[in-house]
């Protein structure tokens, strides 16, 4: 299989460079055949490999009883996870784009998040709910969009989005053994990046952010795609001797606060990065936590860059227009250091 | 009127009397603690409806399981959840068969798979779903019946979960009980289709409809399609017709029904019908039900003193809830 | 094979043809310019369901609605808008039919009632059944046809709609093209009913199966569909039986549909097939049909030259779109 | 009728003492007198009279055709609004409470928040959805939720909120009158409340707060049922001469932001109260706006105060302790003063 191209030896640990796609497949694979109460279910993950082949060749080995294509009823899809998941199975929802989450955001909110504590505690709902998101294909405003602010502002529920093959795998293992309803929003534009997998038992925590680059006198802190975009700003900034820290977050929910927190106290300036609207965006959640938390460390408010607040249009350049890039983070830190007050809105 | 007498067990016929009595007298003294203030929210009351709860769910197995919607006392109650751990819940304490979490819409208890009841009209549908895939998954040979009202068929849920359903052959029941109304409107100026049994053949579903105020109606109808459910005969759509002889919710004025329209109905009292049935064909004399009926005022007695005294849940226990660790 | 001689005019019978012709072009240049990077996003193809689109629209009047889903293009010509309008749309530029904001799955003309391509499965539904609602509330005319694909009768927004729309006596023409795949499964593999007219029926909505790839029997058989709305005879679903001779998208690699399928209804070709009938019948000869086919060549390429000519969008406008002053 | 108890003068203007109720059946029975085009849709509005008897009367005066009793269905309702609206009428629907707009979120998000700009402004969307929110009754888990933020995190859109008899009225007018797609919350729990309503012709614009107590030493943001809380701590606060503004957004969007940038400016602290859960709602975002555009007029880090992320319980004491209350105002707003830095997560 071209997933193992390359294996090498880190210390003792056998690693494979996969694509995202790849660790996530390998991700669902190994947790199939370790337990057998691990199904999936969704639109076109058995017959079609899945519509993004995360599934691919999953029903082969795994039969239709295991990989279960669905009609296109994604309240239906929800509502079966939710069912099984209650009554011992763990079920793993794959939704085609998070777009279409909105059809069964009564199952998730309402339902998911809700049966443990309101059946104090006699079930969990252990299940994940798969959903590629992003924008930047010309897939117009019905499809580009991003959600994880919902799902954060919902008790019960646990926010996932890797950035790097590693982290699909790690963070998906452990997403599909949590035995809480796991939102795992993966980034449809990530899907073919490369990166070292360790082979195997690989188990991230949930609720453990990555300080993906060091750095002394910003930090940036992102997730999902975002990362790689202020990855590459802190690597222009650093051509200019500033030294950027970058936190991959990796969940929202749980948050890891504390390592925020002590990235910011040291470098005293931050920017969150999301591709989502600007508007009540986790991103406005995490500047507001830092602001609560940080204040008297912060030689300058917390900046904010995201999408603007407009459905997405079809059109190429407006579309690139519209979203965050890493040449914005590097301007908005620049004149952050600066000590230049500035409203970008971005 | 069908002869009960050697068809069924005493027993049995008594212990359908007995439920549907302990429903009623259960909802009676709840309907009471609600007005002392005891209970909050908003209380669906069940009153009417005994005779298909009662009789469907005695037609299934012990682990068969139950999903309910808001107006699920009386479903909680048949499937065995004791009426000391309801009665504590609808006062919200510890005790409760939900540890005060859920109140009236959200009865839970595991051990007799009493599913829960849901407050979403409609969303207990693909929640049946998944617990008909889980046991076609597990190779059991149960059945899940899920119970909703005429007014949840008008729900996306009901489309895709009947589809769903159908097409991987689930063991699902699905008991609509028509009460003729959803809230204050009326089946005919909710559905295209006032028969609501004929939406289900738009998937292709086994489909019918019954006398829900009929106890031995409903409980050899139900005992037929579970039987075929089990056999792997898929999922099954039963309408039952009753009526619920109480307001929506105790916050409805119930402007919506004539009184006579009410009467009418009252006059077809499932239990009342039942203990004619009883008397008339000589199984059961007046003095045994009335003990009966005592005996189960003793019951939802004791119930209303336990949960009088159990304690209230805590703050600390709250916070455990929303997470599994 | 009806005989068209005598009960149609030659120019009608033409025009079909020519419509047809101009759908399948229209696309065949489109996925041109898609592999050459000139248009983006998926680019959901038409090719194969022609007959379907012109002839359904055909029996419209002008002003009345047409509502889609992401598969539109065909719908969106048929009901008039230019192809200088849609292949600008595609191509992202000021000038399209949205301005360059829609792209090909929101296609849209207010002039022509084109009311929109929508690219949530079963999204259009609930829509359409507004756009009846107001036809009926101004008490005019009109119909609102409401095209939507196979796989969209498993979604909730089905169930709501369509009993919305029988329960209010809405003129709403459903058309369910059926072209036996929701992406990559089979219809069979996703509907419990693999007959869908068939779920009309549990919301005593008339409904019939018609051979979709037959421009004059889908005409005819929307045609009388229509009048019976237009004479308040209430909604009306219509399975259109056709097949997409594309992958799903351009995206789709098309690897759950066997060639030997595919071949078998190539040769039900919609247009040679009708092509055939013209000149068999005697109503046009080949040459006719090769300057229609000519005319619609250039009509395309000019559509082309426009769509590459046109400017793009401005940033400034884009902002002005967000919210109504 | 009982809703005209007292009519007195103000200036030129009539003024009648009703409730937020009758102010918002007042509002609708105008516009449905003005504009043909006005209708309602929505479960139990017409024979009913409204689950929470806000259309009252309405059936009788204007008929079944414009006030339309519909099946249960929330995706139908808000799908119908949707049609109707772009093909000319102006659709007031009802859901009975927000929780059920989950299951018209596809139609809300997907659709009506796109539709003019997908379709290039060829087409408006001028319809209102009222749905009420609020918790405190022991509904339950799913039934006592606020997804203000959910509607504030999505452009296209526009959020209101009002906060007394006198806005319902003048907002909900204008609300009808806009072009937009208006998200328009009313408070389950204020449906009773009394105040000054002018008659007929009332509108108050989208967008613009209400400052209503002023004060200078500190700012409390709320909108909806927290302004009545935020006005009873400042009640306290008086008492021992701490002088608190308290300001009224009425509208998440549009957020005047201008009102809170320039009283926080004045106080230099400020707190941002909601009734809906912590973790990514409204105020997080306020929050953070006040803190990027004010960072160097703060004094202190601004707070936020909302229910805990917990789904709520129906034990009744459990219930109000999950939520927000005045007394936690005062005590933040107390401790803020004097300085002390709390972690005190409401
Ligand atoms: C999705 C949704 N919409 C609206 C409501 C409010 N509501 C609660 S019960 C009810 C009527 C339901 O009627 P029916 O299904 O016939 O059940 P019944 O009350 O008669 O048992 C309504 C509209 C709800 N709980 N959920
Ligand atoms: C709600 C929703 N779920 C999934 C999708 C992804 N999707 C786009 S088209 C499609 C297949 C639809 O099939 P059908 O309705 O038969 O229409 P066809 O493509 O055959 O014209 C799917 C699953 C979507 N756009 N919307
Ligand atoms: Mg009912
Ligand atoms: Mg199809």
């Amino acid at each position: 299989m071209d997933a193992f191209k390359r294996i090498s030896l880190f210390g003792i640990v056998t690693m494979a460079e996969l694509t995202y796609r790849e660790a996530l497949n390998q991700a669902l694979r190994e947790e199939m055949r370790r337990d057998s109460r691990v199904f999936i279910i969704g639109e076109e993950v058995a017959y079609y490999q899945g519509t993004y082949k995360v599934t691919q060749n999953l029903l082969a080995e795994f039969g239709e009883q295991r990989v279960v294509d669905t009609p296109i009823a994604e309240e239906g899809i929800v509502g079966t996870a939710i069912g099984a998941a209650m009554t011992g199975l763990r079920p793993v929802a794959e939704l085609m784009t998070v777009n279409f989450s909105l059809l069964a955001m009564d199952m998730i909110v309402n339902h998911a998040a809700k049966i443990r504590l309101m059946f104090n505690a006699q079930v969990d709902v252990p299940m994940v709910i798969r959903m590629p998101q992003s924008a930047g294909n010309q897939l117009g405003a019905q499809h580009s969009q991003l959600f994880e602010a919902y799902f954060m502002h919902c008790p019960g529920l646990r926010v996932v989005l890797p950035a790097t093959p590693a982290d699909a795998k790690g963070l998906l293992k452990t997403a599909i053994r949590d035995n809480n309803p796991v939102i795992f929003l993966e980034n449809q534009s990530l899907y073919s990046i490369k990166g070292d997998v360790p082979a195997g038992e690989y188990l991230l925590p949930l609720g453990k952010a990555n300080v993906i680059r060091e750095g002394e006198e910003i930090t940036l802190i992102s997730y999902s795609k975002m990362v790689h975009e202020c990855l590459a700003a802190a690597e222009e900034l650093a051509k200019d001797n500033i030294s950027a820290e970058v936190i991959d977050l990796r969940c929202l929910n749980p948050l890891d606060k504390k390592t925020i927190f002590d990235s910011v106290k040291k470098t005293r300036f931050a920017i969150v990065v999301n591709e989502a609207w600007y508007t009540g965006s986790a991103g406005a959640e995490i500047a507001s936590l830092i602001n609560e938390n940080c204040f008297e460390y912060l030689d300058a408010p917390v900046k904010r860059i995201s999408a603007y607040d407009i459905p997405m249009p079809y059109n190429k350049n407006l579309e690139q227009a519209v979203l965050p890039h890493k040449d914005d983070i590097e301007k908005v830190a620049k004149r952050l250091l600066m000590g230049e007050e500035l409203w970008l809105k971005r | 009127m069908k002869d009960l007498q050697g068809f069924y067990e005493k027993d049995k016929l008594l212990n359908f009397y007995r439920q549907m009595y302990l429903l009623r007298n259960f909802e009676e003294v709840a309907a009471n603690m609600y007005l002392k203030g005891k209970i909050g929210g908003f209380t669906h009351l069940y009153i009417g409806q005994e005779a298909t709860g009662v009789g469907a769910i005695a037609a299934l197995f012990d682990k068969d399981y139950v999903v309910s919607a808001y107006r699920e006392h009386g479903h909680a109650l048949a499937k065995g959840i004791s009426a000391k751990a309801v009665m504590a819940e609808l006062f919200g304490k510890q005790t409760g068969c939900s540890g005060g979490m859920g109140g009236s819409m959200h009865l839970f208890d595991k051990n007799v798979n009493f599913m829960g009841g849901y407050a979403i009209v409609g969303g207990s549908i693909p929640i049946a779903v998944g617990i008909g895939f889980a046991i076609n998954y597990r190779e059991e040979e149960l059945v899940c019946a899920c119970f909703f009202g005429d007014g949840a068929i008008n729900e996306g849920a009901f489309n895709e979960g009947l589809n769903m359903a159908k097409l991987y052959n689930l063991p699902i029941l699905f008991i609509c009980e028509n009460n003729l109304y959803g809230m204050g409107t009326g089946v005919v100026r909710a559905s295209s289709v006032s028969e609501i049994y004929k939406r289900a053949c738009g998937f292709n579903m086994p489909s019918k409809a019954i006398n829900g105020m009929d106890v031995i109606e409903v409980y050899e109808e139900i005992l037929l399609a579970v039987k075929a459910i089990r056999r792997g005969g898929g999922p099954h759509f039963i309408e039952a017709r009753t009526y619920r002889f109480k307001p929506h919710s105790m916050a409805d004025p119930d402007r919506y029904r004539t009184i006579s329209e009410i009467e009418m109905w009252r006059e077809r009292d499932p239990i009342e019908y039942f203990s004619r049935r009883l008397t008339e064909q000589g199984i059961a004399d007046a003095d045994e039900l009335k003990q009966i009926k005592e005996s189960v005022e003793v019951e939802v007695q004791e119930a209303v003193e336990f949960a009088e005294q159990s304690p209230e849940p805590e703050w600390t226990h709250l916070k455990e809830l929303v997470y599994s660790e």
